[in-house]
């Protein structure tokens, strides 16, 4: 008994086409958060810089999730699966903090 | 995605059984080496039960052993028990062969990586097995591989020493692997390709349980391979990720172990709810108690389960304030499945209840899994724990939590749908004699073993005689009583197999519904064709709507229009 | 009797890109797993950052452009599929390519030149996180790459599954992602 | 539930009411639900002409036959949790304030090694006692100790005491504990640390005060020192090897049955005990008591480290053994010996 499936995805005109933000403009506006990352690096003040730093790392990230990804345009439900894994990483790194971080060493003889 | 099924042409033995892409030939490889690993891992504990029970004696079939050897015994069964029984059979098996038909689509979503998958898995059960007969041996550091020992103490020394351990971290993460590009097909399948009319709460109970227990397990493995990874480099490249003289935390890995290892054991336990809610409510012919209520209390159970990993390290050095914490919501997490089972006792209230083989292991999977559960009290509380980890106490009672969820869930599935997927029904008579031999046995090998975690029997001993306290007559007959019901239950289970085999070949042909259930694989054909469905079904209503009033027939298939 | 089985998508996701960010989110949890790792030490060992000073931040700056550059050009190649225009999608998927072999290329003179200072992956536990996780991002980056290869010969060539190009693109924003926050981590962070 | 040892610590009154309060809130739960599993089982069996009750548990009226025996489990695991913390804060949340006596415990691949303060009281100084597979402690006081380990996990297991921490390497975990009656308790080590996990036993005897004060005064023996006279095991080594040899035969399986062979080896290689290889009769440099001297191994010197190895340790190796003392019978050591004598 013949059985023909057609599998939806493949010859289907993009139904759920969204547009596409400008790439040029959004990697123009990486590019100089890379180069402020930079800059921030040569601070003087260590805590304020790494903070920045890692800031901009989150911005830099968001967007080329949401823009080049184009996560901005999927169902809510992706954009908190992605949350909860990096939650997921955060539970571990406050669960274990306790014991790794805050231990000082001491090697028996 | 492959596009093979269009041009339907005549497939050759390897494509059709070897290298098949049919979600329903896949799940039975899944199953078959799944049960053959199951007959591997109670081997083992015969081996090293024997070694307990006639310390020092030569073991039938094995010869003297030794304290490696007993080590590499313990080991190798937790590993094969866990990682190639519970999961492949629950798992993989079950979801391979429900998802698909239970929401009404003719295949998985990509039906060429769900083969991939299983050929993964098969080659990490190849290198798990080649393990065994390495110089050296297989890993003998315990299933969750705690370094410094699981790195051998840190002593340096290259690839030939402990190529038994590479090959064993080499197989789990594999495994992992297989069990990742699985997971994603069956979620993508849940999501994208359910009948028209099948909206998330009309979906059976076994549908939701498999997604949620695959969502669980892909975000709970994540740190866990990395963990393995940097092992393995330890293992072999020399790197100090846990050896603390080079600044490494032993510690660390098993954070990252029972992170990945507590969501791990409700991934096991959840298809069998999932198995527990399709089969008691065929055979009580009444609806599940509470459907929406279980799917919140699994999913609440879900998040709680990454917050609650660290009971297992009471006592490991742990900060313990952090013991306090996590002692709390190991107790909050025994609430919502504690619910589940309230809710599936409540299922029997004023029901019809045939006692056929299926509906036996299902009620004998909540029977056996309440002990489990509330001796479970004990080891949350952390300050009891101080005396019972790592005794047989703790043995006894992951058995009673994990053996009714893997062989009492599993077999009820099996002996379930054997008729839906093999095409002819089991013997009944045979059925009922393999559940009361297992639960019989079951309990006497592991109810004892309690006690002599109270009287302070320590775990992966080779041989107590050195302990006075654990040489007295009482727990010496423990010792002996559970080695000989451990024998009869491991032998009870060729009665399973025979049963299997004979009525697969020559059982009477089995009908389109044999239990006139409601879900969807019922209503096609036994064994389904290729494609499982000739129309794609349309369905009108939930999958649990049996002896509903003002109708002649007690039970209403989700695709009748009427 | 042949029929054809029209399975209603539901959710608006289809099941390439479905799947490809279900890869995504557990490749997260991974690569999340070694960077806690890292972060757990870091906060114990201040010295790691002296480690860490060795590290050229130059270099790691270039990599950051070469991959930031690559995810632009695989993001054109992924326009360009949906306008079915097939040379411009090889044209861009070859940049893209071109920017992850830069990207080896740049790794590679790091990691020698590393080496012969002495910081091999033994040298302490900061230099076995940073093979680590090079490493592993490495491996994932040649990964990449050889899929858009495939991509390229086996689809966009015959003009045919040009969903896969977006495809192979998700899965090239991940890797980016991942070595922007490896950047900072290993190589600001003095 | 006649299995759990007497208790002999300050804290373990907690764990065993502790125990009894689990044990009566979950086995009444326990019985309830059971019984009505069973119950409901044998009353709805399927009986011709009866149809089951639509009853889909989604209207309070229904659930609430769920959900309120789920609220007395959750009160009642509460009052399980508020327990908890009282035992848990008192064992290992802290260290009382008056620590009578501060020892150290070291966990090693296959045995305990125990180090106390000498006559001074004071760690780390000359006098110090070093013990393996023995600890001796005055009964009464509260002692806190620092466990570690040099290799592997281990974990220091005292059913009697209902203690157990695991020893970490790289960790000092500080805990404490109260020894309320004299007597000598059995010591295992519960965390798997590799092939001779299992003969890791130590033995703690607790001694009455008075008592413990002359054993340290005698400098961590029964005796007074010096008055030792005649070494005891040559004597032991004449009057057994008189009646003629030991079975070799028996020795060599005893060798393996008693896990000799996880620290020993026959072939001359380095392993965490001194070869066998051509052992009988050989010169061997030990340290006994701080000094080196060289001693011929004979049969006292193997009876001498079967039973006392802490006693002269073979140079360049750590005082790893455990005492085999009340494990290995004389006659069991003399097949042993014989067996020693043929590897050559």
């Amino acid at each position: 008994m013949g059985q023909t499936t057609t599998h939806h995805t493949q010859n289907k005109v993009e139904k759920d086409y969204h547009g596409h933000p400008n790439y040029i403009k959004i990697w123009g506006v990486l590019v100089g958060i890379l180069v402020l990352s930079l800059a921030v690096g040569e601070l003087g003040h260590k805590v304020l810089s790494v903070t920045l730093i890692f800031g901009l790392a989150l911005v830099k990230a968001i967007m080329v999730i949401g823009n080049f990804m184009h996560l901005k345009w999927e169902p809510k439900l992706l954009t908190w699966v992605m949350i909860f894994a990096v939650a997921a990483l955060g539970i571990f790194y406050f669960g274990v903090a306790p014991d790794v971080v805050y231990v000082e060493m001491k090697i028996a003889k | 995605m492959s596009t093979n099924q269009t041009s339907h042409h005549q497939m050759t033995f390897v494509q059709k059984y070897i290298f098949s892409t049919d979600h329903k030939v896949i799940g039975m490889q899944y199953m078959i080496t799944g049960l053959i690993m199951a007959f591997l891992g109670g081997f083992l504990a015969y081996g090293f039960r024997m070694q307990l029970a006639f310390p020092g004696e030569a073991i039938p079939l094995l010869g003297k052993m030794t304290a490696g050897q007993y080590n590499e015994f313990i080991t190798m069964h937790g590993t094969i028990m866990i990682f190639w029984v519970a999961m492949p059979v629950l798992l993989a098996a079950l979801g391979n062969l429900l998802i698909p038909i239970m929401i009404g689509a003719d295949d998985m979503a990509f039906p060429t990586l769900n083969m991939i998958s299983y050929w993964v898995f098969f080659l990490s059960t190849v290198v798990l097995i080649a393990s065994f007969f390495v110089p050296g041996g297989a890993f003998a550091g315990g299933w969750t591989a705690y370094p410094p020992l699981s790195a051998n103490g840190y002593t340096a020394h290259g690839w030939s020493v402990g190529l038994g351990g590479n090959l064993w971290i080499i197989a789990v993460a594999l495994e992992f692997v297989a069990f990742l590009i699985g997971g994603i097909n069956f979620i993508v399948t849940t999501f994208n390709m359910r009948a028209p009319g099948l909206t998330w709460f009309r979906l059976p109970m076994m549908v939701w349980m498999m997604l949620s227990a695959v969502l669980i397990f892909m975000f709970a493995v994540g740190p866990l391979i990395a963990g393995a990874a940097m092992l393995l480099l330890d293992r072999t490249v020399g790197t100090g990720f846990y050896n603390p003289a080079a600044g490494g935390d032993p510690i660390l890995f098993q954070h990252m172990f029972w992170f990945f290892g507590h969501p791990e054991v409700y991934v096991i336990l959840l298809p069998t709810i999932g198995v527990l809610a399709e089969v008691m409510t065929t055979f009580a012919r009444k609806p599940i108690f509470g459907y929406k209520m279980i799917i919140y209390a699994t999913i609440g159970a879900g998040f709680l389960s990454f917050v609650v990993w660290a009971h297992h390290q009471f006592i490991a050095g742990i900060d313990p304030r952090m013991a306090t914490f996590f002692s709390i919501t190991t107790i909050m997490i025994s609430i919502p499945f504690s619910l589940i089972i309230f809710a599936s006792i409540a299922t029997l209230w004023k029901s019809s209840i045939t006692l056929s083989t299926p509906m036996l292991f299902a009620l004998g999977f909540i029977g056996e899994f309440l002990i489990g559960g509330v001796t479970g009290i004990y080891l949350g509380s952390s300050a009891f724990d101080i005396y019972v980890h790592d005794t047989y106490f703790v043995i006894a009672h992951f058995h009673y939590a994990l053996i009714p969820t893997v062989f009492f869930g599993g077999l009820a599935a099996i002996y379930f749908w054997f008729p839906k997927f093999i095409g002819r029904m089991y013997n009944e008579t045979l059925g009922k004699v393999h559940f009361w031999l297992t639960t019989i046995s079951f309990n006497l090998v592991f109810f004892p073993l309690f006690f002599s975690g109270m009287a302070g029997e320590h775990r992966r001993i080779f041989d107590y005689s050195m302990w006075k306290s654990l040489m007295t007559p009482e727990i010496m007959n423990i010792r002996i009583i559970s080695t000989l019901a451990l024998i009869v239950l491991f032998l009870s289970q060729f009665i399973f197999v025979f049963n299997m085999i004979k009525s697969a070949l020559s059982g009477p042909k089995a009908e389109k519904n044999p239990w006139k259930s409601n879900t969807l694989e019922w209503q096609a054909d036994s064994p389904p064709p290729h494609g499982n469905f000739a129309q794609t079904p349309v369905v009108h209503r939930g999958p649990y709507e049996y002896s509903v009033p003002g109708r002649s027939e007690d039970y209403w298939p989700q695709t009748s229009a009427n | 009797m042949a029929h054809t089985t029209q399975t209603v998508d539901i959710s608006e996701v289809p099941n390439g890109r479905a799947a490809m960010w279900w890869v995504i989110a557990s490749e997260v949890v991974i690569f999340g797993g070694l960077i806690m790792s890292y972060l757990l030490f870091r906060m114990r060992y201040p010295q790691w950052g002296e480690y860490a000073s060795h590290t050229s931040t130059p270099m790691g700056a270039l990599n950051t452009l070469v991959l930031l550059t690559s995810s632009l050009t695989v993001a054109l190649a992924h326009k360009a599929a949906t306008e079915k225009n097939i040379a411009a999608t090889k044209k861009y998927l070859w940049f893209t390519i071109l920017g992850g072999v830069i990207f080896l290329i740049v790794k590679s003179v790091e990691y020698t030149t590393e080496i012969s200072h002495g910081y091999t992956i033994t040298a302490n536990n900061f230099w076995s996180f940073y093979y680590a996780m090079t490493g592993l991002h490495a491996i994932h980056v040649i990964a990449g790459m050889v899929a858009m290869f495939l991509v390229m010969q086996i689809d966009v060539n015959k003009g045919r599954n040009l969903h896969r190009v977006e495809m192979a693109g998700l899965y090239w924003h991940f890797v980016d992602i991942v070595w922007i926050f490896l950047f900072p981590l290993l190589y600001v962070a003095k | 539930m006649g299995f759990l040892p007497p208790n002999v610590s300050s804290f373990g009154h907690h764990i065993d009411s502790l125990f009894w309060i689990i044990t009566i809130i979950v086995g009444v739960a326990f019985i309830i639900a059971e019984g009505i599993f069973l119950y409901f089982i044998i009353k709805y069996r399927k009986k011709d002409g009866v149809k089951a009750e639509y009853v889909a548990g989604n209207v309070w009226s229904q659930t609430k036959w769920v959900l309120i025996p789920l609220a007395i489990v959750i009160a009642l695991d509460f009052f399980v949790d508020i327990k908890t913390h009282t035992a848990w804060s008192e064992i290992k949340g802290g260290l009382p304030q008056n620590q009578d006596l501060k020892i150290r415990i070291t966990g090693q691949q296959f045995s305990w090694a125990y180090t106390l303060p000498g006559a001074d009281g004071q760690l780390d100084t000359d006098d110090d006692i070093k013990k393996t597979g023995e600890l001796h402690v005055p009964a009464d006081t509260n002692i806190v100790f620092d466990l570690e380990a040099k290799d592997v996990l281990h974990s220091w297991f005292v059913p009697a005491l209902r203690l157990k921490q695991d020893a970490v390497p790289g960790r000092t975990i500080r805990g404490w504990f109260k020894v309320t009656q004299p007597g000598s308790y059995e010591v295992m080590c519960a965390e798997i640390c590799g092939v001779g996990h299992t003969i890791m036993k130590s033995t703690m005897i607790a001694h009455s005060k008075e008592e413990f004060a002359q054993w340290v005064a005698n400098g961590g023996s029964d005796t007074a020192p010096g008055a030792g006279g005649a070494d005891p095991f040559a004597d032991m080594a004449k009057n057994l090897f008189a009646s003629g040899a030991g079975d070799a035969e028996k020795g060599k399986a005893l060798v393996t049955a008693k896990a000799c062979m996880a620290c020993h080896n026959l072939d001359g290689s380095k392993t965490v005990g001194p070869t066998y290889k051509g052992l009988f009769g050989s010169k061997r440099t030990v340290t006994a008591g701080g000094q080196d001297k060289e001693v011929v191994a004979d049969e006292a010197y193997l009876l001498r480290s079967i039973y006392e190895p802490g006693a002269e340790v073979v140079k360049g190796y750590p005082p790893a053994m455990p005492p085999q003392k009340g494990l290995v019978s004389e006659q069991e050591a003399k097949d042993i010996i014989e067996y020693l004598k043929t590897v050559k």
